[in-house]
């Protein structure tokens, strides 16, 4: 038979002004199963947990329940203190007799009686209680970084600084991502890539990091401390051991009409290439669509030219199994697609400005590599059509962003800015060009935002209209742009040389099943979700995997850094320990009973069941069973509430606990 | 400003089955803001309103509940990720059958109260029990709980009533 | 006057049935063929396993053919020996149950050989074994049927189902009857039937969903439902168990057939697949799918009924 | 004593009884199923129809309150049941194969321990019994040795004959003291037919040669062969005029509730599970073989009875179509 303690507290006068205390003890007290039951000014107090220890020891008590205020408030307290005497924590309850009861009832009968029973339902419940052990998980102190862009770069840099192992995976066969394509950034105009080359050398040359690029995800099991990841290098036809990086293979290599992607389609690149100069790793990779080789057998010039042998046609792409305690998401983003509604997206596209039709329709990284030094133009402002410079210039913001008919109602917000550094880089390169931009609302919150907003309308003499283009068509060589400046009440017209869209910011393609393969959640627009929008932004709700940079939702730079070294933080906080210690409010499988419908992994929001076989003494598979791996479990409860014959159970809220508070009601 | 409260005949009996991240912590700030409520309600605490399985609303009843309450994080709230989505499906299923067998769904009732929400907390607990007030003891389950079967009844009356005494 | 409904098929198929049990298990495709044979009584027809080729002379199909066969499937039903494939004779109703097994991992297509039977109807519990089908004595779910072929079998009989006749659909007449009540009088209904249960589980034991090893109601730590057969318990455990089967049950109405105190049981399983259908488009038994309509969600789920 | 009663008469005789105090049990519908059920009017009588489930449980209700308990702190309070305060009890309209169970109800019941709750009720119960004149293919009672005349359980039997009205044979005190008072509705015995009763659906099997086979066949293929498709519900233990199984249960809170004593199945899974997780009855032929073995053979061997009235309602309501008649008569032939 339980011995309980009940220890009802005045919380000075906030419970007991409303509260007959005394009585509560009292009545509380005759429960079956209460041994002792107590009232005191403040339970919290030392005096008030030293009443409580020596209670405990004295009256000889199995199980506690404070009748105080909110669990929330101090749970922990009174746990701390039973566990100090000698009681699992978990036979400690409190019952809130203030925020549910003494504060929000000013009739003293009343709340007197409500507070019996509320303290009733609590010492019917922790009968039932289990001492439940801490769960300890071990963790490996190796993370693994997804994506090579700026986030991945910095997250990667951050943790292998503080001198634990980073696995790098990038999908393309340089990092670098976006960030390397620009040309200058807001608002300081310094050169992208005179900021990005040199991290991206320290991430070739960290000893603790590990990087392999033109690979991908292809499987993540385990769970926080213990993922298990595999990845796929693909066949890059080249030996990055012995590749030297001399470019002898590009420049001998016959086929050179290729559309570059890192430079929008507006430069060309060969048949084995590295996507631009500074590229990290410095290995060439053979395009296999466009090679002459393996279109035709024939050619394998690269190969007879490669000094050290490095080119190799018969790469395969290889599996590789990487332990890591815990992944940073950082895989960025993609630009809107403009033209034509993509299949199977809810995403409506923009055909009617032209993009894709009309060559001087670009988009906005089209213009940060032709306003780069490193571009195909060398930095030249000129038209895609026929090379000319353009006298006048207009950008149209808000191309995707912030229209829910057309399917995104977010906000990209780095347009606002990015259109205005355009319009400075334009002025400095074409000095009698002029700048129209068309805007709903200039957004340009952030340090030395609006002031380098401002400057692009009063110094670089770009001209601002409020108000959306609602056509726009070629006209011989001009593109006439036809809108309204609603801040005049006007229509406009302007016949432009060129067409800058500043288009939407969305997740990189093939996000949705990456974070099906990591098991977090995302949002309708692929945006990875956080496990809370203020007090959590850069973890995710499945425990061991952080966010950083725009793959969470749209971001600049600065912003972009930051998070990401906050995810390695976060990172580090993890492995600063050797063992993980977690609440254990976890769900256990009660195997005798279940009976493998696996209706408790069809609803685990944390893909914390798995399948387990249980064989007899001759190893003959009896039946599959579900298993929680309690690493994983996050305790909601969702299983136990889906699975028809209960068996399998929260610890800490089992039907027993909660069936007894309702039946002491 | 204590008003002279006024004297109900009949005071139902609430049973609230709410989430632990929303919900008791939107109850808790209507503490916190000295807000007032009748005290009819009884609040069992759940990690989420996922955990909450239909046969503890039916024992509610059974165990002499006139109205239940289920509350829990808004959709996309919740800290479970998803586990008010597959909550809200269930009891869309249940209370049709519980209207089904004949229960009065005005004596069930669904919210989610955030934790921010202490004010909402207060207008949906009092809303429901000046409901069920107004509908009188939720006397379907406490009669059924009194029937026997034929052959199992204490046929004379006076010993029924001793028996029941206890 | 009651309309006689052609039964006439089910001699062939009788025949049908014979012949691909024996050649089935004489080949060894199959280790046993659960089907239905005679027994004493007159025109009554039981669940058979047989497992010798010489057996299959014993298989029928009749109007009496009412159990779901697919109840042997499952592992509750332990005793039926699991080596090999197994042959069963099912009705477009039995193909349901045996769908929704597979959706919830009680079975694999392989490990079957599906024997899939045209049929025009069976009997009602109501009616004696040895009377004929008519639009009086045909079991209720045949008059909603919406698979008399059964679909994706590995044979089916070749013979012409006749066109089946347009029949009052009895559970939408009698569900549309109760919505229209009061919650007082549907109480009221309710409770005089579930009055009548004596508890002896013959409803949870000829339903294929339930498998479960232990059955929750059978708990008594803590005890969920009271056990006992007096009217709360009984309602208590109507009410769960309409509720454990929401989403899963496609209507095989074997709970309603057996129920010695006829409880209209299909009743409530019915009105279930009604609202989730309306809710979630859902409808349970036409394919295999991994997860029902209680076991995922969608964002944009009506919540109407929340505050 | 042998009287006669007319239609009319019958009914102004239980019409009078239900006036005095006295609880009528006869066959009557409630939610369109016949059921032997406490009447408020002879007008509900329905005797056509054979009941769903058997007399039994006018002394072996389906559920009973034994006791309560409460707690108060450490302290319990224990109340019992008074079985001396049961209502008296006419039971009316008893099928022969429903009567003709009770008797053996009572070997177990007044056996080593003396039931009070049975006894008692039995004690303030008197039977009237009815011809059987309504048979169908489930019906067995001639394959165990009764018939649809069968007097066996009644204190007063009641034969119909033609043009309404019954013969009445009495069998017992009980039976003689409800004609003496209420004499003026009895006259003598007229020169009617009975009715013709139903008719014998079976055989009479040799039940000896039955509990023969069984004494040696404790294990046998054959309990597979007919258990294979048993689904282990109650249902044929619960409608069974014979089977008396129950099970006690407590059920409550915490702090008070009661003790019920409920029916019981030797089919259910749960019946023989021990609290260690055994189960020793783990797989459905040895259930079915002990439903089998207890009727024809264990009861027997301690009482010297069957205990089974071939009434058929197990027939009539296997959910899988399992026929006792068809199983004893295979035994015997073997």
């Amino acid at each position: 038979m339980s011995r309980i303690g009940v220890f009802v507290c005045h919380c000075g006068e906030n419970i007991s002004r409303t509260v007959d205390v005394e009585r509560v003890a009292a009545q509380v007290g005759k429960l079956p199963g209460v041994a002792f039951a107590t009232d005191y000014k403040y339970m919290c107090s030392d005096p008030g947990q030293n009443l409580l220890k020596k209670a405990i020891i004295e009256q000889k008590l199995s199980h506690v329940v404070v009748a105080a205020c909110s669990p929330r408030m101090h749970e922990r307290t009174f746990r701390k203190a039973v566990e100090s005497a000698g009681i699992n924590p978990f036979l400690c309850e409190m019952a809130n007799i203030r925020e549910h009861c003494s504060w929000v009832h000013e009739n003293r009968e009343e709340a007197t009686v409500k507070a019996i029973e509320i303290v009733g339902m609590m010492v019917e419940r922790v009968k039932k209680n289990r001492v439940l052990p801490t769960i300890t998980v071990p963790v490996t102190k190796r993370s693994l970084v997804i994506g090579g862009g700026i986030a991945g770069i910095q997250a990667a840099l951050d943790i292998a600084d503080c001198g634990h192992e980073v696995v790098l995976v990038e999908r393309e066969p340089s990092i670098g991502g976006h960030m390397a394509q620009l040309s200058e950034t807001f608002p300081t105009l310094d050169c992208s890539q005179c900021i990005m080359t040199p991290k991206m050398v320290d991430v070739a040359n960290h000893p603790k990091i590990k990087l392999y690029s033109y690979s991908e995800i292809e499987l993540v099991e385990g769970y926080i401390g213990n993922f298990q990841v595999t990845i796929r290098k693909k066949a890059r036809s080249v030996d990055e051991d012995k590749c030297t990086g001399c470019g002898l293979c590009m420049e001998k290599c016959p086929i050179k009409k290729i559309p570059s992607k890192f430079d929008c389609n507006l430069g060309m690149r060969t048949a084995i290439y590295v996507p631009f100069p500074q590229a990290v790793p410095n290995t060439p990779v053979i395009d296999r669509e466009n090679c002459t080789k393996f279109k035709t057998g024939k050619c394998g010039l690269c190969q007879k030219v490669c000094g050290p042998g490095a080119v190799d046609y018969e790469q395969e792409d290889r599996l590789i199994v990487e332990p890591v305690g815990a992944i940073v998401v950082a895989t960025g983003f993609d630009l809107y697609t403009i033209n034509e509604k993509p299949k199977g997206s809810m995403i409506k596209g923009y055909g009617e400005f032209g993009h894709g039709k009309i060559p001087d329709v670009i988009d906005g990284m089209t213009f940060e590599r032709l306003a780069s030094a490193s571009g195909p133009t060398g930095g030249k402002i000129l038209r895609p059509s026929d090379g000319k410079e353009p006298k006048q210039i207009v950008f149209i913001q808000c191309i995707g962003s912030r229209a829910r008919e057309k399917g995104i109602s977010y906000c990209s917000k780095v347009c606002c800015m990015y259109t205005a550094k355009h319009t400075m880089l334009y002025h400095h390169k074409v000095h009698d060009g002029q700048a129209y931009v068309f805007f709903m609302d200039a957004r340009t919150p952030g340090k030395s935002y609006d002031e380098f907003w401002r400057r692009s309308i009063e110094e670089e003499e770009a001209v601002y209209i409020r108000g959306m283009v609602s056509r726009l068509y070629q006209k011989g060589d001009k593109i006439v742009v036809m809108g309204s400046d609603i801040a005049v009440g006007v229509q406009v017209e302007i016949e432009a040389d060129m067409v800058v869209l500043a288009t939407a910011i969305q997740p990189q393609k093939g996000a949705d099943t990456l974070a099906q393969k990591l098991g977090i959640s995302y949002d309708k627009y692929n945006f990875y979700s956080e496990a809370h929008a203020k007090l959590r932004p850069v973890e995710c709700a499945t425990a061991g995997i952080y966010l950083a940079g725009a793959c969470q939702g749209p971001k600049d730079i600065p912003d972009t850094v930051s998070q990401a070294s906050a995810a390695a933080a976060k990172v580090m906080t993890l492995f600063a320990k050797d063992q993980l210690e977690r609440e254990p409010i976890v769900a256990r499988v009660r195997e005798a009973g279940c009976v493998g419908c696996f209706y408790c992994k069809k609803v685990c929001p944390y893909g914390a069941v798995e399948e387990k076989e249980i064989r007899d003494r001759q190893g003959n598979l009896i039946r599959v069973v579900a298993y929680v791996n309690p690493g994983v479990c996050g305790g909601c409860g969702t299983c136990q509430a889906t699975c028809p014959s209960k068996s399998v159970e929260l610890d800490g809220y089992t039907d027993e606990q909660i069936v007894a508070m309702i039946e002491a009601l | 400003m204590h008003s002279e409260k006024q004297k109900h005949s009949f005071e139902p009996k609430i049973i609230a089955f709410v989430c632990t991240w929303c919900t008791y912590a939107g109850a808790d700030l209507a503490g916190t803001s000295r807000m007032q409520y009748p005290s009819n309600v009884r609040v069992l605490k759940f990690p989420c309103t996922g955990r909450i399985d239909p046969v503890f609303i039916l024992k509610a009843f059974q165990q002499g509940a006139d109205g239940v309450l289920v509350s829990g994080c808004h959709p996309g709230d919740c800290h479970y990720i998803a586990g008010n989505f597959h909550a809200r499906r269930r009891f869309a299923a249940f209370r049709k059958l519980l209207e089904f067998v004949g229960v009065d769904l005005n004596r069930l009732q669904f919210s989610w109260v955030s934790a921010a929400e202490g004010g909402k907390w207060v207008e949906v607990v009092t809303d429901l029990t000046e409901k069920v007030r107004a509908m009188g003891p939720m006397a379907e389950f406490k009669q059924l709980a009194l029937e026997e079967q034929w052959s199992g009844t204490i046929g004379t009356p006076e010993l029924k009533e001793a028996y029941n005494a206890i | 006057m009651t309309q006689p409904i052609d039964t006439s098929i089910y001699i062939a198929i009788t025949e049908a049935i014979r012949d691909e049990a024996k050649r089935l298990l004489l080949e060894g495709q199959v280790s046993a063929v659960i089907g239905y044979a005679g027994a004493r009584r007159k025109g009554s027809a039981q669940p058979v396993i047989i497992s010798q080729a010489e057996d299959a002379a014993k298989l029928i199909f009749s109007p009496a053919s009412v159990n779901n066969l697919a109840l042997y499937l499952t592992k509750a039903k332990k005793e039926i020996p699991k080596n090999g494939k197994i042959g069963i004779v099912v009705k477009g109703c039995d193909l349901k149950a045996i769908v929704g097994l597979m959706g919830e991992s009680q079975l694999k297509r392989e490990e079957l050989y599906l024997i899939g039977v045209p049929c025009a109807g069976v009997l009602a519990s109501t009616a004696q074994p040895s009377t004929g089908l008519t639009a009086e004595t045909i079991a209720p779910k045949c008059t909603e049927c919406n698979a008399h072929l059964p679909a994706g079998c590995d044979y089916v009989p070749n013979v012409q189902l006749p066109a089946p006749l347009q029949l009052e659909e009895k559970y939408i007449a009698e569900i549309t009857r109760l919505e229209a009540l009061t919650p007082v009088e549907r109480w009221a209904y309710w409770k005089e039937q579930f009055a009548k249960c004596i508890k002896c589980y013959a409803c949870r034991q000829v339903c294929p969903f339930c498998f479960c090893e232990q059955c929750l109601c059978d708990r008594n730590k803590p005890q969920m439902v009271e056990s006992t057969p007096r009217p709360a318990g009984n309602t208590a455990w109507h009410i769960v168990r309409a509720m454990h089967l929401a989403g899963r049950c496609a209507g095989c109405a074997e709970c309603e057939r057996v129920c010695p105190m006829d409880i209209p049981l299909n009743l409530l399983n019915r009105k279930m697949a009604k609202e989730l259908k309306e809710l979630y488009a859902y409808e349970a038994g036409f394919e295999v799918n991994d997860k029902g309509p209680l076991s995922t969600f969608d964002e944009k789920d009506d919540q109407s009924f929340i505050k | 004593m042998q009287k006669y009663i007319s239609k009319q008469n019958l009914n102004t005789l239980l019409d009078t009884m239900i006036a005095e105090g006295t609880r009528v049990v006869a066959p009557c519908l409630n939610a369109g199923i016949p059921l032997y059920e406490p009447i408020k009017s002879a007008s509900e009588m329905v005797t056509e129809l054979l009941p769903r489930r058997s007399s039994k449980e006018a002394f072996f209700p389906v559920c009973e309150d034994i006791m309560s308990y409460a707690k108060e702190g450490q302290h319990v309070s224990l109340k019992d049941i008074d079985p001396s305060r049961f209502q008296e009890t006419v039971l009316v309209g008893v099928r022969p194969c429903d009567a003709a169970a009770i008797p053996v109800l009572d070997a177990v019941f007044s056996w080593d321990y003396k039931d009070e709750f049975f006894l008692e009720r039995r004690k303030k119960t008197t039977i009237i019994g009815l011809a059987c004149t309504d048979a169908d293919d489930a019906c067995f009672c001639s394959a165990v040795g009764l018939s649809p005349g069968e007097t066996k359980g009644s204190d007063l039997f009641l034969t119909p004959l033609e043009g309404g009205g019954y013969a009445c044979e009495t069998f017992s005190d009980k039976g003689e003291a409800l004609i003496t008072s209420h004499k003026e509705l009895f006259s003598e015995q007229t020169k009617a037919k009975a009715l013709p009763l139903a008719e014998p659906q079976t055989e009479k099997i040799d039940l000896k040669k039955v509990k023969a086979w069984l004494d040696g066949h404790f294990e046998d293929p054959l309990w597979d062969c007919i258990a294979v498709r048993c689904v282990g519900c109650g249902a044929c233990a619960f409608v069974c005029p014979a089977c008396h199984c129950f099970d006690i249960v407590d059920e409550g809170t915490e702090k008070a509730g009661k003790r019920r004593k409920s029916w019981d199945a030797c089919g259910f899974w749960k019946f023989t599970h021990h609290a260690s997780g055994h189960n020793p009855r783990n797989l459905q032929p040895k259930r079915y073989r002990n439903r089998i073995m207890h009727k024809f053979k264990y009861y027997d061997d301690k009482f010297g009875q069957t205990l089974c009235s071939g009434c058929g309602r197990c027939v009539r309501i296997c959910p899988v179509g399992i026929d006792i008649a068809a199983i004893v008569e295979e035994i015997s032939k073997k």
